[in-house]
């Protein structure tokens, strides 16, 4: 009675959702790390170099202008760390593939660096321009709460013991928490002008920066960009490989 | 009302501990769940009430039909008797508490604190709430503890009653009830085996 | 859904229910505004708007993990999702429990906390209102909260770091109206989105709560 | 080295303070990668060797 039939080999998914198979995940991730990683240094090189040793001052800002460098890609990297996981986490409640939870899981770190460079290059710039360290400008203090969401995100993981569990009520978290992020967005426009005057120099110009400033950013977002690719590669690699010593040291326990 | 249970598999934090369960439980029947600790006979009851999803198999009849009781009665220590079995009631759309203060025997305890009440008055309580619920599949879980002789033969006679009212009785115990006509399913040699791991959130990784 | 309504609302009044804590944090912190930031009339006027919101929003977080805890410890939470009554009207009330219990409360209180605070006089009337309208929604964020953390042990403190960037808009939007109504500028702008969040939110979150809840349940 | 004139101390501290977050993040994601692999690669020998 208890004799389970011999199971037909399930059909195994072919093309883009095969990778979702953890051991494909990693054979991928192996073969391809390390074109990523040197690509993603030898872009943040470039366009670090060419943006800090090789751009003119702007006749406003200064040298400070060489600071978008850091911190526009930054910013940048910020906020789609935080739509990559609102994918992954979506794809984990629709299809409940195991490397999209855990690839969610692995951005939530490198996204909390990346605001945290935004934040500290954003008070460092507002030092000289505005006179002050921290102002409670609508985009700063956007990221300061954006920040506080992934704090919140990473603290669920680590609270729950249960994997699928964790990914499950992360999941939700992180969809609720990206209507949340939005509308904090917009009340936190709206906050700040009844107060006062927008700043009177806007950090982000990408759409009036010139050509100088402009090209060597792109070489760097593209740095940012490749360089958080291959760390949430490899962390979701990192991820894989403690989920799957658990399950082993689970069967062995059971065996 | 009956229940069907087709091979049914069944997972603990991921991990299939029973697989393979088929049974049929029709009006008047009453089935004792036998095995040892951790081999899964509360995973089984929390799947089949609904708490938890099953791995695969299906589960027939189960939808609105059954009133669960577990380890831990859901009483409120703040409550009179009255008022947790009244509270029971109406959530499951009913009002009548008399017909189950009479079985357990808590009239002279209708107006205390659940708070002060014994374990063993506790668990009549708890056991109690089964009847307001005026579901017809009871599933139970280790029902008998910290019931003294009495109140487990009065606990049988609630169970017999219900039975010959139509219902019909899930039960996970280690002693004898005294009901006659049970059917025992002991779960051992449905336990899954450890490479036996289809469907669970472990088999990607291995 | 009544009855859970009762029950809630009974057990909350009862001995060791709880009720009044919020509430007697609300004013203590009240009163230790002043003592921190000095006795200066003009200063607490300015800031008191602000202040008995954040207040109040606290006062509601500090009871939240009461919200479903409880009811997870003794199984009540087992037993009624195998009840017919749905895990989301069954959240919605308890939700509705929770701000009678304690938001309501935090409404009343507000106006004699902005006498102490210097409140401006027609900042009370925006005070009210806004508490009003937006209290709900932080009852119903933080059953959100309550919902994702049941399962965590002592998981008061992570709750908190949960619900509060949560609390984001409603807080911005709230004390915008009480604020702008304390100066007496128009409020009907923050007023509407206010409006527009709680009942955003109650219209939705207890489907995530649900959800939430029923992942812990498993 | 460009003359950074009087916003030397901003643009400077925002590299230094920029590259130490990064290498940091890459530090520690090595590390844990590292630690994860021979811990797998210790379990997984344990398992072989006893079948």
């Amino acid at each position: 009675m208890s004799v389970t039939e011999p199971k037909t080999q399930p059909k195994r998914p072919s093309g883009f959702w095969s990778y979702a198979n953890p051991v494909k995940f990693l054979a991928l991730s192996e073969r391809i790390l390390p074109t990523l990683w040197w690509l993603s240094v030898i872009c943040l090189a470039v366009g670090l170099i060419w943006g800090f040793f090789f751009t003119p001052d702007d006749f406003r800002q200064g040298s400070t202008v060489k600071i978008i460098y850091l911190h526009v890609p930054s910013a940048l990297m910020a906020i789609n760390a935080w739509f990559m996981m609102l994918v992954a986490s979506l794809i984990w409640i629709v299809r409940r593939h195991h490397v999209s939870a855990l690839a969610a899981k692995a951005a939530a770190p490198v996204g909390v660096v990346m605001t945290l460079i935004a934040l500290v290059t954003g008070a460092i710039w507002g030092q000289p321009m505005w006179g002050t360290w921290w102002a409670w400008d609508p985009r700063l203090t956007s990221f300061l709460i954006l920040f506080l969401f992934y704090l919140g995100y990473i603290a669920l993981w680590e609270a729950i013991e249960d994997p699928d569990t964790a990914a499950d009520l992360t999941s939700v978290l992180c969809l609720v928490g990206s209507v949340f992020a939005v509308l904090s967005r917009y009340a936190v426009n709206f906050w700040n002008q009844g107060l006062h005057q927008g700043a009177s120099l806007s950090l982000d110009k990408e759409e009036n920066v010139a050509d100088v400033f402009y090209f060597p950013l792109l070489v760097a977002i593209a740095g940012f960009v490749l360089l958080f690719l291959a760390l949430v590669l490899y962390r979701t690699g990192t991820e894989i490989r403690l989920r799957r010593t658990r399950a082993l040291l689970a069967r062995e326990a059971r065996l | 009302m009956s229940l069907a249970v087709t091979d049914l598999c069944v997972a603990r934090g991921g991990v299939p501990v029973l697989t393979g369960i088929s049974f049929d439980l029709a009006a008047g029947q009453v089935l004792i769940l036998r095995g040892p600790n951790g081999s899964g006979k509360t995973t089984l009851l929390r799947t089949l009430a609904g708490l938890q999803p099953p791995l695969s198999g299906q589960i027939e009849g189960a939808e609105d039909q059954i009133a669960y009781a577990a380890h831990s009665d859901g009483l409120k220590s703040m409550l009179s008797v009255d008022e947790n079995l009244t509270f029971w009631a109406q959530v499951f759309g009913r009002k009548d508490i008399d017909a189950a203060i009479e079985a357990f025997r808590l009239g002279e305890l209708r107006r205390r604190l659940a708070g002060t009440l014994s374990a063993g008055q506790k668990r009549r309580l708890g056991l109690a709430r089964l009847l307001v619920t005026g579901r017809p599949i009871w599933m139970l879980d280790e029902p008998t503890v910290s019931l003294d002789v009495d109140a487990v033969a009065m606990f049988a006679r609630a169970v017999r009653a219900h039975l010959a009212q139509g219902g019909a009785a899930l039960i996970a115990t280690h002693i004898d009830l005294g009901l006659d006509d049970a059917q025992v399913l002991d779960v051992g040699p449905f336990r899954a085996s450890p490479e036996d791991l289809a469907g669970a959130s472990d088999e990607a990784f291995l | 859904m009544k009855a859970l309504l009762a029950r809630d609302l009974a057990l909350a009044l009862r001995a060791g229910g709880g009720f009044g804590l919020g509430l007697a944090f609300f004013l203590i912190v009240t009163v230790l505004v002043p003592l921190s930031v000095g006795p200066q009339s003009e200063l607490l006027a300015r800031i008191a708007p602000g202040l008995l919101w954040l207040g109040a929003l606290l006062a509601c977080l500090l009871s939240l993990d009461r919200l479903l805890a409880l009811d997870w410890e003794d199984g009540t939470l087992d037993l009624l999702a195998t009840s017919p009554l749905p895990l989301e009207a069954a959240l919605s009330v308890k939700a509705l429990a929770h701000w009678i219990t304690t938001g309501l409360p935090l409404v009343l209180a507000a106006p004699v906390l902005g006498v102490l605070l210097n409140l401006p006089a027609p900042g009370f009337f925006w005070l009210v209102i806004s508490l009003l309208l937006g209290t709900p929604a932080l009852s119903v964020i933080g059953s959100f909260g309550a919902a994702l953390t049941v399962g965590v042990k002592r998981g008061g403190l992570l709750m908190s770091l949960l619900v509060l960037p949560l609390y984001v808009p409603t807080l911005i939007f709230g004390a915008e109206v009480a604020r702008r109504g304390a100066v007496g500028m128009e409020t009907q702008t923050p007023l509407l989105m206010l409006a527009g969040i709680t009942l955003g939110v109650i219209a939705i979150m207890p489907f995530a709560s649900a959800a939430a809840l029923r992942v812990n349940l498993r | 080295m460009p003359d950074l004139g009087k916003y030397a101390d901003a643009v400077l501290s925002s590299y230094a303070a920029s590259l130490v977050l990064l290498s940091l993040l890459v530090a520690i994601t090595l590390y844990q990668g590292r630690k994860a692999r021979r811990a797998l690669e210790a379990v997984e020998r344990k398992g072989n060797d006893r079948g």
